[in-house]
């Protein structure tokens, strides 16, 4: 059968997909075709579908009990008929899928550079060695540094935007023609983000690679891609140029969409809160990892004060060591040196009641044997809270502020979305009532209408109860949005600390204003000028 | 490293003195005259007190066992009527029964109970792990239903059962293999070998369930995880993820039970000792409870916690090795 | 009488006449663990090491009942008595010689028997310490540093050896057939050592002793000389013993007989039951299979002070009830087990009388015991409990005492069963304290006469309150003990053995005891094993006489 | 186990419909699959039949201590007379070689023991084993040094010597099957322990027991409601094959002084006494091996379905994208 000509020119063909896990319809009739060489953003908020839709180009849904209908043909291949060897043959070969939780999507046990390799002899067949010096190539173009060296390391030494990093590596081993990226840059900082954005856009001009961007970040469609496809409800709302989409938008809920997008540059929230009590303090906080000589300090003498009600921003770049010092703040890591103290005394160190977490991985930080609404009821119940229904009236109070559905109580993490499961830990770390929590990426996953709401909820929280917050992000938009005084970290150091008007408005490292030139842009004419401008500070 | 070994040391030196503790203070209480038995049933009770004075056994158990670390540490000298002989550290004492140094004893017979339970570790690891893997992939299929029938008999039958049938039909029948014998291994290793393959065989198929069914249960554990779809999704083939990714999450419990397994085969290879006439410490072991030969006992039970004890620091040390995440403490 | 039932199967095996040479593999299960002349029990220390060690007297290597009879070994006869019997004179035959070529003196044998009283080595039948004077007093030749020895035994010249007891023993001669007897050199006694290579005076000297007797490998002593041991046949030239076998496994490789399982026998290992009923069905196996009698009655055992053992009419009840036929189906069935009416075994050298006090039948007599149970008082029947070990021996084990259960619930006994761990078990039954009221025993004897076989069970004498005792029914009457004494007096075997038998049937009155069964033995061997002497003394193949050419 | 199983549906008012609860959800997982469901039957018959022993022997009229000398052939070492064993309308599997006893009244009854025994002991094993396991898993290095030494130990001494131990301590009117399910459970648990010891390790540094521990659970709450669930799994698995292996240890405790008394019946013991009666009389192997084996089997496939039933990813997770077209659960 010869190929109508069609299908030559369009390298993905989805027509009237839906898919429905049981009861839940996550996407409805939705159509789209992408070209060859093209790059087509899919945004919308969290739980849209816009993942969904992704693995239902690769076929993943075959077999797992989910109802796919409708057709989806990539490369010529009815991802729904094709053959066992065929499908294996587009998976990784002729597309390759960036997971949205890189965090658990590397197996633990393998060097991360053999498992590109893998990958890559199970496409190329090309010798061992010659894989394993393709995986270092890939980790050096997604810019891991000391690629060689880094390439033997397991998973779990990595930090989450290495990880992420990797697992791009990954997908451009076999230089597929198509590159599906579910949120490739969510738990990247600014900085690197800008660099695997560019990257893709050097890729995709170099080889002629197509797209599909996975996103709810306005900003990264903005500067990535040709055209978007506005999603909600599983629905196209919708698709055209991302100038005209982003600088026009036809439909009201575009138009809601772009004006929750934070921005570096718009007026932050005002009430500049009182000086309350120091409620944490660290001085000289330092964590070494790795014994011997192969020891390194991911955090390095860090001081920080938290004060009632406050907000402390966390930026830098990935790995960093912004998770090492969270988890040793709120006690679930043992610091090498120095210490910390709550409202003043030392503590004994381990964990301390009115101290929270948000984790950074939002699937690995839920019990996935247990539902949803009681790992949330957790913090009550270990309160003491012996009323069953008073403790599900709160719980599910807790996810409608978070913007969860309470009728979710009991579901199982594995059928949320990542934006969703986010929120369960979200609410899960309110639920206990906090004195402090501190937050890691915590709205990474998230879209921006939702981000809004959970930063509002935040900020309305820290009012009433005068919370305080560490709040760690790679988005400086957002921490700018959130913080009263915000902490650059870079290489396990604070480098600049002080007011949000200090560090943004007149910023006096050098790495700092690096930083802010990294923001994405919303205007694609914009990210276009900024791209060469960073191009040129690159080069110089 | 040496941390590490040094603690272990110290961990299994308290294990090894919490068992002869334990050893000497069951065989105070458990029934069987020791001076009677020792000295046969038709012992008048001058003679019984004439070897109860030969073995010292009116002395006190604490006295006993203190002259028992003494020995164990120092050595010991024992009379043979005619002179003395010396008995060197690390000194276990004289079989009550037989007048040999426990310490020869074990030592001769190390070697068949090693070889036995080191084949069949190899075999049931083979055997199971293999069956495992294969009923994991194939998993909800024929082959996997068979080959689970299959192990789950093995299990179900006692050694004596499996162990026998196989000699009759193998040895005597078919003529295949030599009835089992112990041969050394450094006397002839092909021989050594052959000899017992068939000891091996059955106590692999005796266990290959338990861990072909650990394996698969582990490799289901891992396949439902978000990784192998990482893998799938890159085409890469069911086979490898088997093989190579799920495969792995069952590393540590198999090695956890193997340890375990190997380590206390040195005392309790009764029965398969037993049935191919293998002279080993399990049934030395038991017929030493038998006639409460309370030396040989103590010592043999000893070199089992040794082994166990070394097993599993042995399989600590492998689980890190593999799995850089664990930190050894 | 104790005729085989099956004939003269045995002494024959394999066609042709028996030849020097080859080599004769012996599979067992028990290793040789002790090879010290003066640790064995048996008689020539059973059968391996007869090979190695002669005595004064030995047994008559003939097959059956004839082979029950005691004969010279190293002695010129069967030993001169003094008139009442207490002072015994052997002469040892010329020519006599250890392995390496050094002459065997009468000294020698007194040696031997002065190292079994040593404490270290221990283990050795009761009767020279009981029997010598100053046997109870003396401790060994290693503690005793008074230079000379156990006086009651003195050694004139180097050929002559004179035993002085303390009462008369017509018996001696069977006692002389125990590997005491052995000479040992004295320069060559390495002590606990001596095992490890025990000097031969018999046909075969030990070349290697693997693991503590679980290999042995035995070759010819060249100095032995065929002329002073019509005895021993020697015929193989090396003689290799693999013990440490399971019985099924050895049952299995004789009946395969491949390689050197041909020309294999066993000395420790019979068919059992279920092995009986696959070879009967298989002729050529049949043919290779030997029967044995050994001297030796299970039974029951009353505890005459434990209630409601006391009444004698109780204990006649349960004798008429027990169902033979049963018990000897547990212990392996009628090829395996003959029921026993009487204490003494049923051969001719133990004096067996017939005699069935409280006849049972076939399948027991519940409405008699029943009867007696009523004139006892125990109108609605009794409730006891049986005594037996967990070992698995189809002697004293569960199987025999479920069948006595059985049988005695038809006679309105209900019996709870008490099995104990087997240590437990003889602590408890030769406890004069412990002593249950009804258990389940079993006497062997320590050679083919009446003597060893009552003595110790029904002599008043012999109660033993701080130790093992065996007079399990604490029967002390006078006119028994006296004539145990009479008996003992007398040097004429046959003569004494009527009175045994005689005396069995008085004891027997008084219902002690409840025999059960008699076990017989079959003995399977290799396809080339020819001459098969299995005697009455024994039961067991003779490696002495065996030839595997 | 989560609480969710077991907490009663709340009445809260809330408008959302409540959700279904994870018993219910439990249970549609596991009719799923019909292989369970029909293990599960299995399971159930065996109890049954053993419960009703006696009812199913007076049905057939016999009972499984008499003795019936005349339906062996004593010259024979005591074979069954009769083809098959002696099978006839009066003994349905025939009888036992040597003692003519009834083998299905024998069987019947070996069931309550060995598999009361058996369910006993493998229930200690497995309390004990996780219990420790976790304790030496979650516990701080003191507490894992002594539980896991306490392992060793256990693991390193032969059963015959503990046996004996607990057999000297304990008074002889101690129920025996109780004591057998006991010493088994007591003796043998350490590789339950060191399994669960070593996957409490590997679960415990997930971030979802991070974030148990800042809730501000106990360490013990920690290990029921997090770890648990996790464990199950492997445990399980195990468990069935316990079961097993302490039917044979029963048997082989039978022999130490330990066992049930006779003339009560067990399958182990069966067991070990017919394995030379193979050749003569195989009936009495196969009868208790059959039973066993079919108990494994049953035993094996319904722990693997509740294990199933008991993972909410299972049904959906295992095959992503293996390409298999076929629907519905693994
Ligand atoms: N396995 C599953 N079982 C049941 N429902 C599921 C499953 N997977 C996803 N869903 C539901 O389908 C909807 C779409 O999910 P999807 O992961 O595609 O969202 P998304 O657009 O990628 O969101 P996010 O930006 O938060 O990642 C959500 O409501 C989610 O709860
Ligand atoms: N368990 C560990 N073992 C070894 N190295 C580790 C471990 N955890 C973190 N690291 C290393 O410590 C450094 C800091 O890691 P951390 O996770 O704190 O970074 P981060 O600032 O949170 O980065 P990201 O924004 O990418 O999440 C990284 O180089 C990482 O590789
Ligand atoms: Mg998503
Ligand atoms: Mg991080």
């Amino acid at each position: 059968m010869s190929p109508v000509p069609d299908e030559v020119r369009s390298l993905v063909q989805v027509t009237d997909l839906v898919v429905d896990f049981g009861e839940t319809r996550a996407v409805d009739r939705l159509s789209f075709t992408l070209d060859r060489g093209a790059a087509l953003g899919l945004v919308g908020e969290s739980g849209s579908g816009k993942s969904t839709v992704a693995s239902a180009l690769l076929g993943l849904h075959r077999g797992t009990g989910a109802h796919v209908g409708g057709v989806v043909r990539v490369g010529g291949i009815d991802v729904q008929e094709a053959s066992g060897t065929e499908l294996r043959r587009l998976r990784g070969g002729k597309a390759a899928m960036v997971f949205q939780d890189p965090l658990s999507s590397l197996d633990p046990y393998y060097a991360v550079g053999d498992q590109i390799a893998e990958v890559y002899r199970v496409h190329t067949g090309a010798s061992r060695r010659a894989a394993r010096a393709r995986a270092v190539e890939v980790l050096d173009r997604v810019g891991i540094p000391d690629a060689v060296r880094r390439a033997r390391s397991r998973p779990h030494e990595f930090s989450g935007g290495m990880r992420q990093r990797a697992l791009i590596a990954m997908a451009l081993a076999c230089e597929p023609e198509l590159l599906i990226a579910d949120e490739p840059t969510t738990a990247l900082d600014v900085t690197v983000q800008a660099q695997i954005l560019d990257l893709l856009h050097v890729l995709r001009t170099e080889t002629g690679m197509g797209l599909l961007l996975v996103t709810h970040d306005v900003g990264v469609a903005a500067e990535s891609v040709d055209d978007v496809l506005v999603m909600r409800y599983g629905r196209s709302v919708e698709r055209g140029p991302v100038r005209e989409v982003l600088g026009a938008p036809r439909e009201a809920y575009t138009r809601e969409l772009l004006g929750a997008v934070p921005r570096v540059d718009s007026p932050r929230r005002t009430a500049a809160p009182a000086r309350g009590d120091v409620v944490l303090e660290a001085v000289g906080l330092r964590r070494e990892f790795g014994r011997g000589k192969r020891a390194f300090p991911a955090v390095d003498g860090v001081s920080l004060t938290v004060r009632r009600g406050e907000t402390l921003g966390i930026v830098g770049e990935s790995g960093s060591g912004k998770t090492t010092l969270g988890r040793m703040l709120v006690g679930l890591l043992d610091p090498s040196a120095g210490e910390i103290r709550h409202g003043g005394d030392p503590a004994p160190g381990g964990v301390r009641a009115g101290v929270q977490m948000v984790f950074q991985d939002p699937v690995s930080s839920l019990n996935p044997r247990r539902a949803i609404g009681e790992s949330i009821a957790d913090p009550l119940r270990a309160r003491g809270e012996r009323d069953d229904a008073l403790v599900r009236a709160r719980v599910r109070a807790l996810m409608e502020r978070v913007g969860l559905d309470p009728a979710y109580y009991g579901r199982y993490p594995h059928e949320f979305s990542g934006g969703q499961r986010q929120r369960v830990g979200i609410a899960r770390a309110l639920a206990a009532e906090p004195r402090v929590i501190v937050c890691d990426e915590p709205v990474s996953a998230l879209d921006v209408t939702t981000q809004a709401q959970v930063t509002a909820l935040l900020a309305e929280l820290q009012e009433e109860h005068g919370l305080a917050l560490v709040f760690i992000a790679h988005d400086l938009a957002v921490v700018r949005q959130v913080s009263d005084r915000v902490a650059v970290m870079r290489r396990g150091r604070i480098v600049e600390q002080g007011s949000v008007d200090e560090v943004y408005g007149a910023p006096r490292q050098a790495y700092t204003k690096q930083l802010l030139a990294a923001v994405p842009a919303l205007d694609p004419e914009a990210a276009a000028r900024r791209r060469t401008a960073r191009g040129e500070l690159a080069a110089a | 490293m040496t941390g590490f070994l040094l603690r272990r040391a110290a961990g299994a030196l308290v294990t090894l003195l919490a068992i002869s503790v334990i050893v000497y203070a069951v065989f105070y209480i458990a029934p069987g005259d020791v001076a009677q038995i020792t000295c046969g049933p038709r012992c008048s009770p001058a003679q019984v007190a004439q070897v109860t004075e030969q073995l010292r056994l009116d002395d006190p158990v604490y006295v006993r066992y203190w002259d028992f670390l003494q020995g164990v540490f120092t050595g010991r000298d024992y009379s043979t009527g005619t002179g003395t002989e010396h008995c060197d550290a690390p000194c276990l004492g004289l079989s009550y029964q037989s007048d040999q140094q426990v310490t020869q004893l074990i030592l001769a017979k190390l070697p068949v109970t090693g070889s036995l339970a080191l084949g069949a570790m190899v075999m049931w690891l083979i055997l199971g792990v293999g069956t495992g893997v294969l009923s994991a992939w194939r998993r909800g299929r024929v082959t996997e239903r068979v080959l689970t029938a299959v192990t789950l008999a093995g299990t179900a039958t006692p050694v004596f059962v499996i162990g026998l049938l196989l000699m009759i039909v193998v040895c005597g029948q078919l003529n295949w293999l030599p009835f089992p014998q112990y041969v050394p291994f450094t006397d002839d290793p092909q021989q050594w070998a052959w000899n017992l393959l068939l000891p091996w065989l059955s106590l692999a198929l005796i266990e290959a369930a338990k861990y072909a069914r650990l394996t698969r249960a582990s490799m289901l554990e891992t396949l439902a995880d978000d990784h192998v779809r990482t893998f799938r999704a890159y085409g890469v083939g069911e086979r490898s993820i088997i093989g190579k990714h799920a495969l792995r999450g069952a590393f540590a419990p198999v090695i956890a039970l193997s340890a375990n397994d190997f380590g206390s085969m040195f005392g309790g290879a009764v029965l398969s000792e037993t049935l191919f006439g293998l002279p080993g410490m399990g049934r030395e072991l038991v017929h030493a409870v038998k006639v409460v030969d309370l030396p040989v006992v103590v010592g043999m039970v000893l070199v089992t916690g040794f082994f166990v004890v070394l097993a599993n620091a042995v399989a600590d040390v492998l689980y890190a090795v593999a799995d850089r995440r664990v930190v050894l403490s | 009488g104790p005729e085989d039932p099956e004939g003269d199967d045995a002494g024959n095996g394999a066609g042709g006449k028996p030849a020097k040479g080859g080599t004769l593999t012996v599979l067992n299960s028990q290793p040789q663990v002790d090879f010290d002349p003066a640790r064995l029990y048996t008689s020539g220390g059973g059968n391996v090491p007869s090979l190695v060690f002669r005595t004064l007297t030995t047994r008559n290597r003939e097959d059956g009942a004839k082979g029950a009879e005691v004969v010279p070994d190293l002695a010129t006869d069967l030993g001169k008595a003094s008139k009442n019997a207490t002072v015994w004179t052997y002469t040892l035959k010329k020519g006599l010689k250890y392995e390496d070529g050094s002459p065997i003196t009468s000294a020698d044998i007194k040696y031997g028997i002065e190292r079994s009283f040593a404490g270290e080595l221990s283990g050795g039948a009761p009767y020279l310490r009981d029997w010598l004077i100053g046997g109870d007093k003396y401790a060994g030749p290693y503690k005793d540093k008074s230079g000379k020895g156990l006086e009651s035994i003195k050694t004139p010249d180097e050929r002559t050896i004179v035993f002085h007891l303390n009462k008369p023993e017509g018996e001696f001669p069977y006692l002389a057939t125990q590997t005491q007897f052995t000479p040992v050199p004295e320069n060559k006694d390495k002590g606990t050592k001596y095992e490890e290579h025990p000097v031969s005076s018999g046909p075969y000297k030990v070349v290697e002793n693997e693991n503590d007797g679980e290999r042995l490998t035995l070759e010819r002593n060249p100095h032995w000389s065929a002329k002073t041991d019509p005895e021993r046949n020697a015929y193989p030239d090396k003689i290799d013993v693999r013990s440490g076998l399971n019985s099924s496994v050895i049952n299995q490789r004789l009946s395969a007989g491949q390689g050197s399982d041909a020309a294999a026998v066993t000395t420790d290992t019979n068919l059992g039951p279920a092995e009986l009923a696959k070879v009967t069905g298989d002729k050529a196996l049949a043919s290779r299979v030997g029967t044995g009698h050994f001297g030796y009655t299970n039974y029951l055992a009353f505890n005459p002070k434990v209630k409601p053992f006391d009444d004698p009419k109780v204990r006649q009840a349960i004798s008429y009830a027990v169902d033979r036929s049963s018990v000897v189906n547990a212990a392996g069935g009628s090829s395996l087990a003959e029921p026993a009416t009487t204490y003494l075994p049923n051969q001719k050298s133990f004096g067996y009388t017939k005699y069935d006090h409280f006849p049972a039948g076939k399948s027991g007599n519940p409405k008699k015991a029943r009867e007696l149970l009523k004139e006892a008082g125990h109108k609605d029947g009794l409730t006891i409990t049986l005594t037996h070990s967990n070992a698995k021996d189809f002697e004293t084990s569960p199987e025999i005492a479920t069948s006595i259960q059985d049988a005695l619930k038809k006679a309105g006994i209900t019996v709870k069963l008490e099995g104990l761990e087997d240590n437990d078990y003889k602590d408890k039954i030769h406890s004069a304290e412990d002593e249950p009221g009804l258990f389940l025993a079993h006497w062997g004897a320590d050679w083919p006469s009446g003597g060893p076989f009552l003595a110790p069970i029904f002599d008043g004498r012999q109660i033993v309150k701080d130790g093992a005792n065996f007079n399990t029914g604490f029967l002390d009457d006078k006119s028994v003990n006296d004539e145990i004494d009479e008996i003992n007096k007398l040097t004429d075997l046959d003569r004494a053995a009527e009175r045994w038998g005689a005396l069995d049937k008085k004891i027997g009155e008084k219902a002690l005891t409840v025999p059960l069964f008699h076990p017989v033995y079959k003995r399977l061997y290799g396809k080339d094993v020819k001459n098969v002497v299995i005697s009455d003394w024994t039961g067991v193949l003779d490696v002495s006489r065996v030839a595997v050419k | 186990m989560s609480e969710a199983l077991l907490a009663p549906e709340a009445g809260t008012g809330a408008t959302a419909p409540a959700p279904a609860s994870g018993a219910r959800q439990f249970w549609r997982r596991l009719r799923t699959q019909r292989a369970a469901l029909v293990a599960a039957v299995v399971v159930a018959l065996l109890v049954l039949v053993a419960l009703a022993a006696p009812l199913l022997t007076a049905v057939e009229g016999q009972d499984p201590s008499t003795y019936h000398p005349d339906l062996v052939d004593s010259g024979r070492g005591g074979v069954p007379i009769g083809s098959f064993g002696g099978i006839s309308a009066e003994h349905w599997l025939g009888v036992e070689p040597q003692t003519g006893r009834d083998l299905f009244a024998r069987l019947v009854y070996g069931a309550r023991v060995s598999l009361g025994v058996a369910f006993a002991a493998t229930f200690v094993q497995v309390l004990l084993g996780v219990g420790i396991g976790i304790a030496a898993g979650l516990g701080n290095r003191l507490v894992d040094q002594v539980l896991s030494r306490a392992t060793d130990v256990i693991v390193a001494l032969p059963l015959m010597v503990l046996s004996l131990a607990l057999m000297a301590i304990v008074p002889s009117g101690f129920p025996r099957p109780v004591l057998v399910a006991l010493v088994i459970g007591l003796v043998a648990w350490g590789s339950t322990a060191k399994i669960v010891r070593a996957q409490t390790i590997t679960l415990k540094e997930l971030d979802y027991v991070a974030a148990a521990r800042l809730s501000g659970w106990s360490t013990w709450r920690i290990a029921r409601r997090e770890l648990l669930p996790g464990l199950a799994a492997p445990v399980m698995t195990y468990a069935a094959l316990l079961i097993p292996m302490n039917i044979t240890v029963e048997a082989a405790l039978s022999f130490l002084g330990v066992g049930v008394k006779p003339p009560t019946a067990s399958w182990g013991q069966m067991l070990t006494s017919a394995d030379v009666w193979y050749q003569a009389a195989p009936q009495y192997l196969l009868l208790p091996a059959g039973a066993l084996f079919v108990t494994v089997l049953a035993l094996t496939v319904l722990g693997d379905g509740v294990r199933t039933a008991l993972d909410p990813r299972a049904a959906s997770r295992l095959r992503i994208g293996t390409g298999q077209k076929r629907e519905g659960g693994a």
